[in-house]
């Protein structure tokens, strides 16, 4: 089965890298913009799958971390756009802020959402990516609950140019790699075995001298600063900024992905992402030529009814699936896996 | 005279119980002490109290000369008072190996190291095998701790409290729910470990206790009724009373 | 300072306080005793709001409504409960997340399919739609005294069936070891059935009676969704006095924000910064209490053991 | 924007390989579609295939085919689905749009991309400004046109004094502005209301009591217009103080709310009972097919599609010129529902604004009367923000 497994993670990589090549070979540019998002979401995912996955702390409220890493991107275009500050288009500030303010923001709210335990996590998790949430949409100078489009980009000068779509894949792509071998060398150090062994005992590792809480802090620091490289990235990718993204939806949507792919799993959330976004790709045309298959009347909205399908689907892999793609790629069907 | 630990007027209430009562103790550097009692004497309270998971409500615990009533719980395992747990604690998803080896890099200095492989690091992976096989775990240190049997699980917790190179060993039922096979290897580990270690053993199983400890307190509703040698401790009426009494009533 | 509109206020706070209760009482009770975090409660809210829309169309009595609404709910939740559910028990709080987020998408497109997507109404019952002036100058709807009235009448339900009846005790003995009710002969599964099931009949009595002051629509159960769990996490998980007091609580601050911050910030503040901080102070004046609580009491006010 | 400059160079290339007469012409309508707002979709995805039926489904000697996509009331996947449709499905047209936001993200994705775009709802400032193109036409308003007649209105009628609610998010804002701008009586009190998730107004209300004004202004579109007319007639301030809405009193809430919205008064473009020969036909034909009155919403969708086939008729079906197209688009002569109506430089409608008020007519339906004229050809006051001539 490992065989399988390696195998198929490699072929979903590779194939990832030659998405742009491909598209544009056929004339099909649209899955460039398809998969960028995807690689996106990718990363994302990763990131939550350091606190979720590795760290059994429940984040419902990472849409936030991605939300704020957007916001630094449209928040340099505005005072760039309005003020004629050019500077604040610099893409290398860009991404250095997305990293550093969504970091310092779950540093800030993981200091007090750590004290809790459990539910108690998930929800003031929830709660805080609320606030920021109304916070943004009250914010009326970057356009509120409209949004800001961006006309210009992160500035990345000579060395790359984000409005080639090639360009933004081959980035995000870049981001993804670099991201999972930090992620693999992180998971895999003294401070992972700390943070993994606070998920499976976190009163045995107090016993044996350690002072858990400040590692599952830097943990779910590093866990924000990572997801606002995607949303730093999605802010380029959509060219446009807005709440929405920071909806607690939307963190579902994060959690959902990691546990579509597979927790605690390396490329578990690459997976997750890449199934998630198929599924919202290709559900409603899979029920439609189902609908017609059976010869239904009106099939033609029988696709915008995928949720509905989607939904018991969640439910059957919690149920049935535990370890998501990946774990059904070792061949570990059940529960408890 | 020197004393590890010293207890002095501890008390805790859960609503209207009181688990501890005044109690009063101390154990003497490299001695096993051991507190037995009947159920609900509460021994794990008292435990508890001393690794410092559970607040007292006055009193004060002194450890190696200092005062540590207040310190948080790994402060109390940085300076060298290690537990094991009455119900099988180990991290059930990591190998022996890595079990032993967290407990290891624990005392090796602050753990935000970021990058270089732990799996790998001989300087955690060299203690972690010679603690495994002090308990007789040499040939399973590759096996997750899960799937090891219940004894072996006890040896495990046994290990990763050696590893954190401690001063005193905190042993909460180190022979629950053991065979008489597996408890008879315990206890031989025990005996070797005796000497170089202060113990405190909280054990239901007498013929342990006996074999091992120094010196017995006898704990009842949380005050200690009696301390001294094991001879004294067999024949003290009110321990026979209170505690023995069935079993002296069959002698 | 208006006298009259400051007890109106406090009125309406104690109003909306006790909506939310009638919310998160469902929510609390399942959570606790049974130790599930149910998203779908807010999709039990909504079809029980439908079901009320739809009863009320049929009979065209509001009363009548009700009678067919509770049990309508209270089956829809056992029906979900024994064929989603009942596995989740012993699942971690992240497989109950996710389940019952799925539950959620699979709730606002079934409803899509059987009721459409226009919206509906209930009228307010005619014996009820009149206003009343409690004191001189201050005028309340009837209607929202009634929301006041049903909730305590919940409220001194749930506290009557927990703290009182033998159902009660299974409950409670239920929710702290499964294996010793089990032991006494009680089918727990059948018990868990029966308290979800409640839960659910809650959650559509927190529906049909918000149904006539707002609209019934798909997805109106995910905004007061996390509300409720506001609510329930501030009072403590499980606890039922813990749940009446934060709701209570929640509904005051939230009234009490939105109506008087933005004369207090306008007073240090110019208007224009007082336009804009006020309404974004409102909104996220619940999830401030929230965090500043927790920080403080990590379990919440009432811890559950007590209440 | 090297990548503007090569997706249209390659996109100007593949319309004129491929604008063969035997393809269709393919529009892509955006709207939301599920949870809540779907209604407003439905509304307007049925006005769009009325349209097709009383047009044959023919443009300019070519089929026609619209592709819906359900935007969710989110920027993302409404930014995603438009992709989709110029980058996949390679339309002709974009169209649809109910939110401001939703259309912000899309707008990069159509303009200068090929496809023209035309929104039936939505009007945010920045395109009716500083953003405006060639090749974007409403059919619909300017964001806050609607609102400045109302404050017209409230001039007209004399109403010293006013207190005003909207939801806290950018269209309640602009709402709000809009009302400012024209009205020149006192503003009493102003709040702004949590959005989405306020389930009680009774707050608010009573606040609003307390001021003693002449009159309320409200603006809360689709399903918390209900719940606000409801809440409004509950608290029995429907009997004392006047309401006057935008966007809140339509063809969608009446129904739902009955009695309780009758007699309040609203500003709008269109009306169903406008008597003109283009809207007759339409409203009955909606009434007929899918027996309820057609909303405003529908009343610009169908028109959105009249408004593209008097462009793709003029280029004779060659969809490749373009310039044909937004000249004959310009001249706004398809016959709209709301009667004539002439493009400002930022291809905007320059158009009368009604005053409506609710009733319960003869048949026992809910529908909305046309009072009076507010406006005569308005034109909304962002257009000298754009550089267009």
């Amino acid at each position: 089965m490992q065989m399988i497994r390696v195998g198929f993670i490699a072929l979903v990589m590779l194939a990832l890298a030659v998405v742009p090549v491909v598209a544009n070979a056929i004339d099909e540019p649209f899955y460039v913009s398809l998969f960028t998002r995807m690689l996106v979401l990718a990363i994302a995912a990763s990131s939550l799958n350091l606190v979720l996955g590795y760290g059994g702390m429940v984040s419902f409220g990472h849409a936030a971390y991605l939300g704020l890493g957007s916001y630094v991107v449209g928040i340099g275009f505005y005072h760039a756009a309005n003020d004629g500050m050019d500077w604040a288009l610099n893409g290398w500030m860009h991404l250095a802020l997305a990293i550093i303010i969504p970091g310092l923001a779950a540093l800030l709210i993981g200091a007090i959402s750590l004290r809790t335990r459990g539910v108690y996590f998930i929800m003031i998790t929830l709660a805080f990516s609320q606030m920021l949430y109304y916070f943004f949409i009250g914010l009326e100078r970057y356009g509120g609950d409209d949004g800001l489009s961006l006309w210009y980009l992160s500035d990345f000068g000579s060395v790359m140019d984000l409005n080639d779509d090639s360009q933004l894949y081959y980035l995000a792509y870049g981001l993804l790699l670099l991201v999972l071998f930090i992620l693999y060398r992180l998971v895999n150090s003294r401070f992972g075995m700390v943070v993994r062994g606070a998920k499976s005992n976190e009163r045995r590792l107090m016993a044996v001298g350690f002072p858990t809480y400040r590692y599952r802090l830097v943990a779910f620091g590093i866990s924000g600063a990572i997801c606002g490289v995607a949303g730093f990235l999605m802010a380029n990718q959509s060219e446009f900024v807005s709440t929405s993204e920071m909806h607690w939806v939307h963190s579902g949507d994060l959690i959902v992905m990691v546990v579509l792919g597979g927790m605690g799993t390396l490329f578990g959330p690459v997976l997750g992402a890449v199934g998630f976004l198929m599924l919202e790709q290709y559900l409603p045309e899979l029920m439609e030529g189902v609908c017609h298959i059976i010869g239904g009347s009106s099939c033609g909205i029988a696709g915008e009814y995928w949720k509905m399908v989607f939904g018991p689907l969640l439910i059957l892999i919690v149920l049935f699936a535990r370890g998501g793609i990946d774990g059904l790629l070792q061949g570990k069907v059940g529960r408890n896996v | 005279m020197s004393e590890a630990l010293t207890i002095e007027g501890l008390v805790k209430q859960f609503g209207g119980l009181t688990a501890t009562d005044h109690l009063s103790l101390s154990v003497t550097k490299g001695e096993v002490h051991a507190v037995i009692g009947p159920n609900g004497a509460g021994k794990t309270t008292l435990i508890g109290q001393l690794t410092g998971e559970i607040t007292p409500d006055a009193g004060t615990v002194r450890f190696a000369g200092r005062d540590v009533t207040g310190l948080a719980v790994h402060r109390r395992s940085m300076l060298g008072l290690a537990r094991s747990f009455q119900i099988t604690n180990v991290l059930a998803d990591f190998t022996a190996r890595a079990n032993v080896a967290l407990a290891v890099q624990a005392h090796q200095g602050h753990s935000f190291r970021f990058w270089r492989k732990a799996a790998t690091d001989q300087r955690l992976i060299g203690p972690a095998e010679e603690h495994l096989a002090t308990v007789g775990l040499a040939d399973r240190a590759g096996v997750t701790a899960s799937s090891l049997s219940h004894g072996e699980q006890r040896q495990l917790e046994l290990a990763m409290a050696l590893a954190t190179r401690p001063a005193m060993l905190l042993l909460d039922e180190p022979m629950a729910g053991m065979g008489p096979e597996d408890s008879a290897r315990m206890v031989e580990i025990l005996k070797r470990l005796k000497g170089d270690l202060t113990i405190l053993l909280v054990e239901h199983d007498m013929d342990a206790v006996f074999a091992l400890a120094d010196r017995i307190t006898v704990l009842v509703y949380g005050r200690a009724i009696a301390t001294g040698s094991p001879e004294q401790i067999r024949n003290d009426p009110d321990v026979r009373a209170a505690y023995l009494g069935e079993e002296s009533a069959d002698a | 300072m208006n006298w009259i509109l400051l007890i109106e206020q406090t009125l309406n706070g104690l109003q909306l306080g006790l909506l939310l209760f009638l919310l998160a009482a469902g929510l609390t009770l399942v959570f606790g005793i049974m130790d599930l975090v149910n998203l779908a409660h807010g999709s039990l809210y909504m079809v029980g709001a439908y079901f009320a829309a739809t009863f009320t169309a049929w009979t065209g009595s509001f009363v009548l409504a009700v009678v067919l609404t509770l049990p309508a709910t209270l089956l829809v939740g056992a029906v979900v409960e024994v064929v989603c559910l009942r596995t989740l028990y012993d699942r971690d709080h992240l497989d109950q997340v996710l389940a019952t987020f799925g539950l959620i998408l699979f709730f606002n497109e079934l409803v899509r399919l059987v009721w459409g997507p226009a919206g509906l109404s209930v009228p307010l019952p005619e014996f009820l739609s009149n206003s009343l002036e409690l004191a001189p100058g201050l005028i309340y709807p009837s209607y929202r005294l009634a929301i006041i009235i049903a909730s305590l009448l919940a409220a001194f339900f749930l506290y009557w069936l927990v703290a009182r009846t033998r159902i009660g005790m299974l409950i409670r003995a239920g929710a702290s070891n499964r294996e010793m009710v089990g032991a006494l002969g009680v089918n727990i599964r059948f018990l868990f059935t029966i308290v979800f099931g409640l839960g659910a009949a809650l959650a559509g009595l927190a529906g049909l009676m918000a149904a006539p002051i707002s609209t019934v629509e798909i997805g109106m159960g995910e905004n007061v969704l996390i509300l409720a769990f506001v609510v329930i996490v501030i009072g403590g998980i499980g606890s039922i006095r813990g749940a009446f007091v934060s709701a209570l609580l929640i509904g005051l601050i939230d009234t009490v924000g939105r109506a008087f911050l933005p004369d207090v910030i306008g007073g240090f503040f110019d208007d224009e910064f007082a336009d804009a901080a006020a309404p974004a102070l409102a909104s996220m004046s619940i999830y401030l209490l929230m965090a500043v609580i927790l920080a403080f009491r990590p379990e919440g006010l009432f811890s559950a053991r007590n209440g | 924007m090297l990548k503007r400059t090569i997706t249209l160079a390659a996109g100007a290339a593949m319309l004129a390989t491929t604008a063969m007469a035997a393809d269709p012409v393919k529009i892509g309508f955006v709207t939301t579609l599920s949870k809540g707002p779907a209604v407003l979709g439905r509304d307007m995805r049925d006005a769009a295939d009325l349209a097709m039926e009383h047009i044959g489904a023919r443009m300019g000697g070519r089929d026609v085919e619209i592709i819906y996509k359900d935007d969710e009331i989110n920027p993302g996947i409404g930014k995603k689905v438009t992709d989709e449709l110029v980058q996949k499905d390679r339309v002709d047209f974009v169209t649809g749009y109910i939110w401001s936001h939703v259309l912000l993200a899309s707008y990069k994705s159509v303009i200068g991309n090929g496809p023209m775009l035309i929104s039936a709802n939505a009007g945010p400032s920045q395109i009716a400004g500083e953003l405006c193109n060639e090749d974007f036409f409403s059919t619909s308003w300017q964001n806050d046109q609607t609102p400045e007649a109302m404050g017209e209105v409230l001039n007209q009628l004399g109403i010293k004094s006013i207190y005003v609610m909207a939801p806290n998010y950018a269209a309640g804002k602009n709402m709000v502005a809009g009302v400012e701008r024209t009205y020149k009586g006192e503003i009493l009190g102003k709040d702004f209301t949590k959005w989405p998730d306020q389930i009680d107004f009774s707050a608010e209300l009573a606040k609003a009591r307390a001021a003693k004004p002449g009159a309320v202004f409200v603006f809360y579109p689709g399903g918390a217009g209900v719940q606000f007319l409801k809440q409004y007639a509950q608290a029995g301030l429907k009997e004392t103080i006047p309401l006057y809405t935008v966007f809140t009193v339509d063809a969608i809430s009446l129904p739902v709310v009955k009695d309780l919205a009758v007699g309040s008064l609203a500003t709008q473009m269109w009306s169903p009972d406008l008597d003109n020969a283009a809207n007759r036909k339409f409203v009955d034909g909606f009434k007929a097919k899918y027996g309820r009155f057609p909303s405003f919403y529908a009343a610009q969708s169908y028109d959105a599609i009249m408004l593209i086939k008097a462009g793709v008729d003029a280029v004779n079906g060659d969809t490749s010129d373009k310039a044909g197209m937004r000249a004959a688009m310009k001249k706004a002569d398809f016959g709209s529902v709301r009667g004539d109506y002439t493009y400002g430089n930022n291809n905007f409608p320059i158009q009368n604004f009604y005053l409506r008020e609710a009733i319960k007519n003869d048949a026992g339906e809910y529908t909305v009367k046309t009072a009076k004229t507010v406006f005569t050809a308005h034109q909304d006051s962002y257009h000298s923000k754009c550089p267009m001539n």
